[in-house]
């Protein structure tokens, strides 16, 4: 084995290099001086998108025995999710601060989930896969229940993580039947075996795809597998939130389209109906609840199970277009979901967190900028063009179209409008009502200067979609 | 002959039965924690029943990181507890709803 | 002024960057005083300079062909086939004229009666007039798809931000409504780009589709559509979504956004599904008769203004709908022209005389803070020369000759006649309909003794209202009193559409 | 001749925009005399385009102003075509159009709305105009509408008397009633002959006659019978033919020159302009004429009966227009159309003489306009007097009168028309109600003029003591107009009706046309006037009058026993056969409750309450449901999940 | 053979006895003992299948530390026994239900349709005499498997990370030195004049005044009362 073909995973190593030293240096770095460890996380960041701008293969590498893949997808993943987990750092900082949280832990659990997720983005076996996930994982529980005197965080945390060992337990299950009917855990060989012997394409894969499915579904939160979701959503603190809400969502795309894709494509017929039962349901229950909830956070999640089972549908198409659209609808969602999450921070002061859709009100009034930047988000993850959101509802549909379900198609546009009153209410209640808290808004020049660009970001993409979607096309194609 | 079906039928038996552990339970929390324990013995089992079956290393390799994994997963999985206790007084499965709906 | 370059551009993005200018200017100054602000003057230049410019597309238009003009064609989505890619024909220039007619009437006439947020109002409005002209010049379904969902945007804002007591469920009735509407259509541009490969409308023209995608991409459009109109009976959003509106964002939705639906038929549904409209004309041709009807009873039965307006609207929009759905009735017969003309000049007309109308409440509004019918009384007493707009527009709206209600609503009883006697019989009832309940409000409204004191002591109108009202009423009899260059404008289009109607695609 | 016409219909839109406009400017003065100077341009000129045409030799023109629009091949202008009929109808109508704007200055004297007033009636001049000289069928309806317009603003002059603005509303609607069917007509001639103009219309009369079209399942109706009748039920509307009839009485409400102008002699006498000028069509359709001549028979005789019941100066003379109206009809319906349109010129002339005389009794009394209290005023207003007994007599038609010229010549062509008789109900009614009517006019005009004029002084003291001539810009109009209501027919007669005036313009069929079986026995209006004494017509034209001398002079208590004796007749009449109550009861009534009912049940409840709002509600009521599933219970939250891998298991093993 | 499978079975019983007894023991500290039962019986089984490195880590990993962890966690928490509802959830008849269908699914899947019925051919080819499991396995371990082994490292490096943040307290009132900050401290650090404002900032309370006291302590390396809000609760 070639020492320098391990170069391919530089942005690993990078990142654990540079965790490595972060955790060193905040043990020499006194609580009021903590934003060395955040500009130390920041750099580890930009150091390990260097590494990956450095080392973006040509085409696709696999490395340490078939453990290991780098591909265009896994290019574009990595950097999307290491740029996510920076804006949920930058959002953060105040928040943090304000709150008594600002501690080297935080960004360290952070960049840990972000290791985490570049080697799920990066597996190529059920074993990484596995590995990966865990990692990611364990960073998010840890981080649910950092600000350890929050009775609700504690409690979300606790609810996460027992849901969390049992899907992964139930994933670990399916593995096992995988691993004994193919005999291997790496993707490539399981679809040659398959391939090879089209009579183990038959219950006992079937019933360890089942149980794929069921990891799958939790991760990315999708009925019936989606109930910690809200909890965690309105139980973490909110900067812990923005962390879950965005870019695991891209890990967690990573695991469908790795496992589902590069390793059980072959079975696309039986995990298709699967998928497209709870896409469906995601679609509908997610939305239906959300209309009635008063936390901002939650509503939030239930509108995250939503745009899941948008990504799902995608997914379930089973096309290079389906999965590209999944892509596409991943990334341009999580921008938007970043961004909201990221005004409810920017919104929290000490000792108060804005996670009631009531603290929206008037925040026209109290900031008419910033109130259009969420109206901007709001309507991008409502799917109102131009904004970016409604782009990817577009290719999703257009996706599922191509496969012959137009029932579906419409279902997703009706259900969309559902989601569209939840979105509209955010929207009125700044813009329509008094504000009942008249208090400026504090936050650093920085995490405005950013969320100004996040928001200006849906509106810009979704001006100019196409080179996205040609990447994503690209990238799956 | 003991072979993969019976270590099949053992893990299916305690996978099943871990799973009805945790969603009859209310009583505490650590039976939870120790209900996933068993069900990733479960997995561990079919893990090793194949590997052996298949006359292949990589399973037992694989239980070797679930069992690094999970004693990981139980440590945090304490901690959190830990935290939960201090705040609530109770690892009570019961008032353990705060948030619903 | 023909002869810019990118006239459509630049008359869908002055505005809009326009309006985000003045989002930038923001409210200077004392927002509650009239005098002060820099934004007003800039929204009233912006709003001008786009009418003027727009009037270019009239003096460049070429009368004699049905070609598009003023094409501009970008890439915009390579890898989805959609480009930017603008035009028009006889059939929207004429709607984007309207778009920045009634646009700097609305700025005028909202200068000092909007005292929160006034550089936001601007905006808004500024804002949605680009993505309406957007609409009528946008020859890419993609294109066209934004700019129609784009525009619910502001208009939710206007509503909801400056609108009256119910304005937070009017508005979102009126947003999720018109959204559900759309994305159907949504649905069926997808299926037609899936067809074709690009989301070109003149291509979606051309495409062979069959029977049943036809209906089923028809049934996209027209609940778009016929929600826009709105059409009966899916029209409930609109009596709420006016009543609550300020006096601005009920013109504007009055005069323009209702005609988007009408455009949509004419531009969509007819030529590119036609032989699902076909198919469906007779619904079609039924829902406009009870839209005439039964809203015309209903429009009778009001005790507000605005609302008795809205439903006059929705009787008014039947018959834009009647004229467009008439061509498969007429087979080999003229009259699907004539009929289809006349929806086309109903359109026009309608702008004018419902904005006048709603206009004329806002005036009352602004003095007296209510939009009851039975609050007023005697207005002429006080307001003469604003009774005398009032009953002006009053019987244009009723449709009397030499006004603009009436030609297309001749047009369109002169063809529906052709196509049934019924039709028509049906039809010609607004001619009692629309009189009786557009002239009792004036009755109860502007006639009589002076009701009470708050009405004895009205100012009649002021020179900013006086100059509003009087450009609308001059266009309304000019409109009505020579049709010719609006109908002339338009029949080479509408030749070519009843052409592409009456073919078979499959 | 193109210029006059143009200056003859723009000159009073001139003068009515400027007194409009610029009202407060010009003063008071400045509007009446810009009004009379255009309107007494428009009479001039019209005079001399008709002499022209009679005597100068002109032929008629059809001439195109402008194209109002072309789409479809539908070529849609505005012109004129000016005849003699055409010629006719412009001088009768800008004569008395000046009569009446003199006459305002006096009547208007101290109103505040008087430069408006002026503007309304000479836009009304335009408007009637641009009726009576279209070439084609869109400008009537414009002139149609217009005149309609301009009336409905005048009835509601005084918009602060509530019944004025109730009355201006109905008439609006009942004559919109009228256009409707009017339209319907117009669309129908687009559908048979592709075009709106007159000329083209005429020359493919055979074609249309042809065709039929299927109104109701199965039937097929001749297209012109159907073209003529929906154009007759436009007329209906305008000429206040029964059942379209009951705007004309309220429309009293409008101040009195307006209700001389438009109530009596110009406007309502559109709709027997627009048939006459549709005589080519008419001719063809023997079912339409029937229809005609029985809905003219019917207004003539009921409407003048109702005149007997009525105490309103005004009301009284605007029953006995409805009456006369009807006159007019039955000779159209008889294909009498010069005949008709011959009473529709001394009938203009008359009915605004006793209307201005009407109104001339209103200024002294001021704006009392009860009959029952009044009495004597021969004493005191001599000349309102004498020029009422012309306008009285010419109405009754007695003999040497205009009146009698027309209604004589009227009735006899009614008597002739011989081809009704396949008819015969048809022939009989039309015979009965002209022939009673005349005792009827002549009752309740004598009643009317014997109760104001002579016996007893009913006023008050106070009223009585003010008592005396109007001035004269009242006064000379009504010499004015006496002078044409007691010669034009004896003038006139011979030329119009015998003497081939209309020319083309009036198309009679062979076997229709009584006028010329009438003229074969014409000896000159001398003797005729000789003749009259051995008429039925004349007799009983005596009668009433006798019968009104008697019940109201010499025993004026009879008529109250004969109102207690037959109280129930006397009931319907004054419920005026409860048309009123049938219509705003019945139809405005209904009407609302439809809308209420719609509205409410439909709208409200149906639409928005059940489908929209209650889709939303059930949406949010299934949030509601489903919300409760997550019960943050860890269990739950596990158990959906083993549920959920149950089922794909499930699946899996037994059913796929 | 017959004694595998007398020793196979009687363990699976024991295991499975072992399981119900960690579902269904009242007492926290008795499943956990079920719980330790069940991995001996499983490190067992596992001999009996020839895995017997990974027999031995189960029982060093899980019964040594993990087991160990949890017994601590009990005995720490001291959760009081008799307080602990006795309920099964209202889900009970259900859940059974269900499991019982999986598990019905499950051994058909394994018995039936697995198209292995007869479980001899099911049976573990015994491996060869001079086979060494550790080796074998070790042998993966570093070459095939390093980037998992390395995860691995990483996860536990993880977990030592957040489980310190989550329970890690400083506890007050112990005495400290941080020769660091000793060494490091002026003169005028030792007396600082504070201003204080007129009238206190919003919402802040009391705060500045206790920020004045808590100072030194923290300068002291000793964290403020404030910031360990659980401590206060003890």
């Amino acid at each position: 084995m070639d020492i320098t073909s391990f170069v391919a995973a530089a942005p690993e190593m990078t990142l654990l290099g540079a965790i490595c030293v972060v955790l060193l240096a905040d043990l020499f770095v006194d609580d009021d001086k903590r934003f060395i460890t955040f500009g130390l996380a920041l750099a580890s960041l930009a150091v390990t998108l260097w590494a990956l701008a450095a080392t973006a293969p040509e085409g696709r590498i696999v490395i340490f025995d078939g453990s290991y893949v780098s591909d265009p997808l896994s290019q574009v993943l990595k950097i999307a999710a290491t740029g996510f987990v920076a804006l949920s750092f930058i959002y953060s900082r105040d928040f943090l601060a304000a709150n008594g949280l600002h501690k080297g832990e935080f960004y360290l659990l952070g960049l840990f989930g972000l290791l985490g997720m570049l080697i799920m983005i990066s597996s190529n076996s059920l074993l990484t896969m596995y590995l990966g996930l865990e990692t990611l994982a364990l960073a998010q529980y840890a981080l649910v229940a950092i600000d350890r005197n929050n009775v609700t965080s504690a409690e979300s945390a606790m609810k996460y993580f027992i849901l969390g060992a049992i899907a992964s337990g139930g994933l670990l299950y399916g593995i096992s039947w995988v691993y004994g009917v193919t005999g291997s855990l790496e993707f490539d060989e399981i679809t040659a075996a398959i391939t090879a012997d089209p009579s183990l394409n038959s219950l006992p894969l079937w019933f360890g795809l089942a149980f794929l499915i069921v990891g799958i579904g939790f991760k990315f939160g999708a009925v019936p597998f989606h109930m910690w979701l809200p909890d965690v959503y309105q139980g973490a603190r909110s900067p812990v939130t923005l962390y879950i809400a965005s870019a695991p969502k891209l890990a967690a795309l990573a695991l469908t389209l790795r496992i589902l894709v590069d390793g059980l494509g072959v079975l696309h017929d039986t995990w298709a109906d699967m998928v497209m039962v709870i896409a469906v349901l995601s679609i509908l229950i997610g939305n239906i609840i959300a209309i009635v909830q008063t936390n901002i956070k939650r509503m939030l999640g239930y509108s995250t199970i939503g745009h899941v089972g948008f990504i799902l549908l995608a997914v379930f198409c089973g096309t290079a277009e389906g999965y590209a659209a999944a892509l596409f609808y991943t990334l341009t969602y999580v921008v938007a979901a970043a961004g909201a999450f990221g005004m409810v921070i920017l919104l929290s002061r000490r000792g108060y967190e804005a996670e009631n859709l009531a603290d929206f009100k008037g925040l026209n009034a109290r900031s008419p900028w910033f109130a259009m930047i969420m109206m901007f988000l709001m309507l991008s993850l409502a799917g109102i063009p131009p904004f970016i959101g409604f782009f990817g509802k577009l290719n999703a549909i257009s996706a599922v179209l191509d496969v012959g379900y137009t029932e579906l198609a419409v279902l997703m546009v009706i259900v969309s409008v559902i989601g569209a009153y939840y979105y509209l209410r955010v929207i009125w209640y700044m813009y329509f009502e008094d504000a009942e808290d008249k208090a400026v808004l504090q936050s650093s020049a920085d995490a405005r200067v950013v969320m100004s660009l996040n928001g200006i970001a849906v509106l810009a993409l979704g001006i100019a979609p196409g080179w996205l979607w040609a990447l994503c096309q690209q990238v799956l194609g | 002959m003991i072979g993969l079906q019976h270590y099949l039928t053992l893990s299916a038996m305690l996978f099943v039965l871990a799973i009805a552990g945790i969603v009859i339970n209310r009583r505490n929390l650590i039976l939870l924690l120790m209900c996933i324990e068993l069900m990733l013995l479960a997995v561990n089992f079919n893990f090793i029943a194949f590997s052996r079956h298949l006359g292949d290393e990589t399973g037992q390799v694989f239980v070797f990181f679930i069992l690094t994994v999970a004693a990981a997963e139980a440590a945090i999985g304490l901690a959190i507890l830990v935290v939960l206790f201090r705040n609530r007084r109770s690892i009570n499965v019961d008032e353990l709803n705060t948030m619903k709906g | 002024m023909g002869d810019i370059d990118n006239l459509l551009s630049i008359l869908i993005w002055l505005p809009i960057l326009g309006g985000v200018a003045l989002l930038a200017i923001g409210d200077q100054g004392d927002p509650r005083s009239s005098r002060s602000g820099t934004m007003r003057v800039v929204a009233l230049a912006v709003s001008l300079l786009t009418f003027l410019l727009s009037l270019g597309l009239y003096t460049g238009f070429d009368h004699t062909t049905a070609e598009m003009q003023f094409v501009e064609r970008i890439p915009w989505v390579p890898s989805l086939g959609a480009d930017y890619y603008l035009g028009v024909d006889g059939i929207s220039a004429p709607l984007i004229l309207l778009t920045t007619f009634i646009t700097p009437l609305v700025v005028i006439s909202a200068w000092e009666t909007i005292k929160t947020r006034p550089a936001q109002y601007f905006a808004a409005f500024l804002i949605l007039e680009g993505l309406m002209v957007g609409v009528f010049s946008a020859l890419d379904g993609l294109l066209f798809y934004v700019f129609w969902e784009a525009m619910l945007v502001p208009m939710f804002l206007i509503i909801g931000v400056w609108g009256g007591a119910r304005r937070i469920y009017a508005t979102v009735k009126f947003f999720l409504y018109t959204f559900l509407g759309s994305v159907l259509m949504l649905v069926a541009f997808i299926y037609l780009y899936r067809v074709t490969g690009s989301f070109d409308l003149l291509g979606f023209m051309d495409a062979p589709i069959g029977l049943t995608a036809q209906k089923l991409i028809f049934i996209g459009f027209l609940l778009a559509f016929a929600v826009k109109v709105p059409m009966w009976p899916v029209h409930t959003w609109l009596p709420d979504a006016h009543v609550e509106a300020p006096t601005g964002g009920s013109v504007i939705l009055a005069a323009i956004m209702l005609k988007m639906g009408g455009y949509g038929f004419v531009r969509l549904s007819l030529p590119i599904v036609p032989d699902a409209s076909a198919y469906f004309a007779g619904l079609m041709v039924a829902l406009s008769l009870i839209a005439v009807v039964y809203v015309g009873f209903v429009a009778l039965m009001q005790k507000d203004m605005k609302k008795l307006i809205a439903y006059s609207s929705i009787a008014h929009m039947g018959f834009v709908t009647l004229g467009f759905f008439l061509v498969w009735f007429l087979q080999g017969e003229s009259g699907a022209v004539l009929g289809i003309s006349g929806g086309m000049v109903q359109m026009v007309s309608h702008g004018l005389i419902s904005g006048a109308m709603f206009l004329c409440v806002g005036v009352l509004y602004d003095r007296m803070h209510s939009r009851k019918i039975s609050d007023y009384g005697g207005v002429a007493n006080t307001m003469p020369v604003f009774a005398a707009f009032m009953v002006l527009f009053a019987m244009a709206n009723a449709g009397l000759p030499g006004t603009s209600g009436f030609v297309g609503e001749f047009m369109v009883i002169v063809a529906s006649f052709k196509a049934n006697v019924w039709f028509a019989f049906f039809a010609a009832t607004t001619l009692v309909l629309g009189a009786a309940y557009t002239l009792w409000m004036v009755k109860r409204v502007v006639y009589g003794e002076v009701a009470n004191e708050r009405v004895g002591e009205l100012e009649d109108l002021k020179r900013r209202e006086y100059i509003v009202l009087g450009v609308l009423a001059v266009a309304v009899l000019v409109v009505g009193l020579w049709p010719a260059p609006l109908v002339d404008m338009m029949n080479p289009s509408i030749e070519h559409l009843v052409e592409q109607a009456v073919r078979s695609k499959y | 001749m193109y210029p006059y016409y143009l200056t003859i219909v723009l000159a009073p839109l001139f003068a009515a925009i400027v007194a409009g406009f610029f009202g407060k400017q010009i003063g008071r003065a400045g509007a009446h005399w810009i009004t009379i100077l255009a309107v007494g341009l428009s009479c001039l000129l019209s005079a001399y385009v008709l002499y022209q045409l009679y005597w100068g030799g002109a032929e008629p023109e059809n001439i195109s102003v402008y194209t109002w629009a072309v789409t479809d091949g539908l070529r849609m202008e505005i012109g004129f075509l000016v005849d003699r009929l055409t010629a006719l109808m412009m001088v009768v109508v800008t004569f008395v159009s000046l009569m009446v704007h003199i006459y305002t200055i006096g009547y208007m004297h101290d109103d505040p709305g008087y430069s408006r007033f002026f503007s309304y009636i000479s836009l009304f001049t335009f408007s009637m105009l641009m009726l009576v000289m279209s070439n084609n069928f869109l400008q009537l309806f414009f002139g149609w509408e217009a005149v309609g317009l301009v009336s409905y603003l005048l009835i509601g002059f005084w918009f602060k008397r509530e019944t004025a603005i109730v009355a201006n509303l109905k008439a609006f609607l009942v004559n919109r009633v009228g256009d409707f069917g009017f339209l319907l007509g117009i669309a129908a001639v687009v559908m048979f002959t592709g075009t709106l103009d007159y000329a083209e219309v005429f020359a493919s009369r055979d074609s249309i006659a042809a065709q039929s079209i299927e109104v109701f399942g199965g039937t097929a109706w001749n297209a012109m019978t159907v073209i003529c009748i929906l154009l007759f039920i436009g007329a209906m509307g305008k000429s206040a033919q029964a059942p379209l009839h009951v705007w004309l009485p309220d429309s009293m409400e409008g101040p009195t020159p307006i209700s001389a102008l438009i109530h009596a002699a110009t406007m309502v006498t559109a709709g027997i302009f627009m048939v006459a000028r549709m005589s080519p069509l008419y001719e063809l359709s023997e079912v339409a004429l029937a229809t005609v001549i029985v809905i003219g028979a019917i207004t003539a005789l009921f409407m003048g009966l109702l005149g007997i019941v009525q105490n309103d100066i005004k009301r009284v003379v605007a029953y006995s227009t409805l009456s006369q109206l009807g006159y007019m009809t039955v000779a159209l319906g008889a294909s009498a159309y010069g005949a008709a349109v011959f009473h529709l010129m001394t009938h203009a002339f008359f009915k605004a003489l006793l209307f201005l005389a009407a109104g001339s009794v209103i200024i002294a009394m001021h704006h009392e306009q009860d009959i029952r209290k009044m009495g004597g005023l021969r004493k005191y207003m001599p000349i309102t007097y004498w020029t009422s007994l012309i306008g009285t007599l010419a109405l009754i038609g007695f003999p040497g009168s205009s009146g009698f010229y027309s209604k004589d010549l009227l009735i006899e062509a009614v008597r002739d028309s011989h081809w009704l008789s396949t008819d015969a109900w048809v022939y009989w009614i039309a015979c009965l109600s002209v022939l009673l009517g005349v005792f009827v006019t002549a009752l309740y005009s004598f009643r009317m003029f014997f109760l104001v004029f002579h016996g007893k002084e009913r006023m008050d003291a106070k009223t009585r003591s003010h008592l005396h001539e109007t001035p004269a810009v009242v006064t000379v109009p009504l010499i004015l107009l006496a002078v044409p209501s007691a010669v034009i027919g004896w003038i006139t007669v011979e030329p119009i009706l015998f003497g081939g005036f209309f020319g083309e313009s009036i198309v009679v069929g062979e076997s229709h046309d009584a006028l010329a079986k009438l003229g074969e026995h014409w000896h000159g209006s001398l003797a005729l006037l000789l003749h009259a004494p051995v008429t039925p017509v004349f007799w009983l034209a005596v009668a009433g009058t006798a019968t009104a001398w008697y019940l109201y002079l010499v025993r004026p208590e009879i008529p109250g026993k004969i109102v207690e004796r037959f109280s129930s007749a006397y009931k319907l009449l004054v419920n005026k056969y409860y048309f009123d109550d049938l219509y705003m009861k019945g139809f405005a009534g209904a009407g609302r409750s439809i809308g209420k009912v719609l509205w409410e049940k439909g709208d409200q409840r149906l639409i928005d309450g059940m489908l929209v709002n209650g889709t939303a509600n059930s949406v949010g009521r299934l949030a509601g449901v489903l919300r409760q599933l997550q019960t943050g219970y860890l269990y739950t939250y596990a158990f959906a999940m083993i549920i959920g891998l149950t089922m794909f298991l499930g699946w899996l093993v037994w059913f796929r | 053979m017959l004694f595998q499978i007398i020793l196979f079975y009687l363990f699976a019983a024991v295991l499975i006895g072992a399981a119900l007894g960690v579902v269904f023991s009242r007492n926290p500290v008795h499943s956990i003992m079920y719980l330790v039962l069940a991995f001996f019986q499983s490190a067992m089984l596992w001999l009996l299948a020839e895995a017997e490195f990974l027999a031995i880590v189960l029982v060093l990993v899980y019964v040594g530390a993990v087991m160990v962890l949890f017994l601590f966690v009990v005995m720490m928490l001291d959760v009081n026994v008799e307080s602990i509802s006795r309920q099964l959830t209202r889900y009970a008849p259900l859940a059974t239900g269900i499991a019982f269908i999986m598990a019905l699914a499950l051994i058909q899947l394994i018995w039936l349709r697995s198209g292995t019925e007869d479980p001899s051919l099911g049976a573990f080819q015994p491996n060869p005499a001079d086979y060494d499991n550790t080796k074998a396995l070790g042998a993966v371990l570093y070459t095939e498997h390093v980037y998992a082994f390395e995860i691995a490292a990483v996860i536990l490096l993880l977990a030592i990370v957040a489980a310190i943040t989550l329970t890690m307290r400083r506890r007050p009132g112990l005495k400290v030195q941080d020769i660091s900050k000793q060494v490091a401290v002026r003169a005028k650090d030792r007396v600082r004049v504070v201003k204080m404002d007129a009238e206190p900032k919003e919402k802040m309370g009391a705060e500045p005044k206790e920020k004045m006291g808590t100072e030194p302590m923290e300068k002291m390396g000793v964290a403020p009362r404030e910031k360990m809000g659980a401590e206060s609760k003890e």
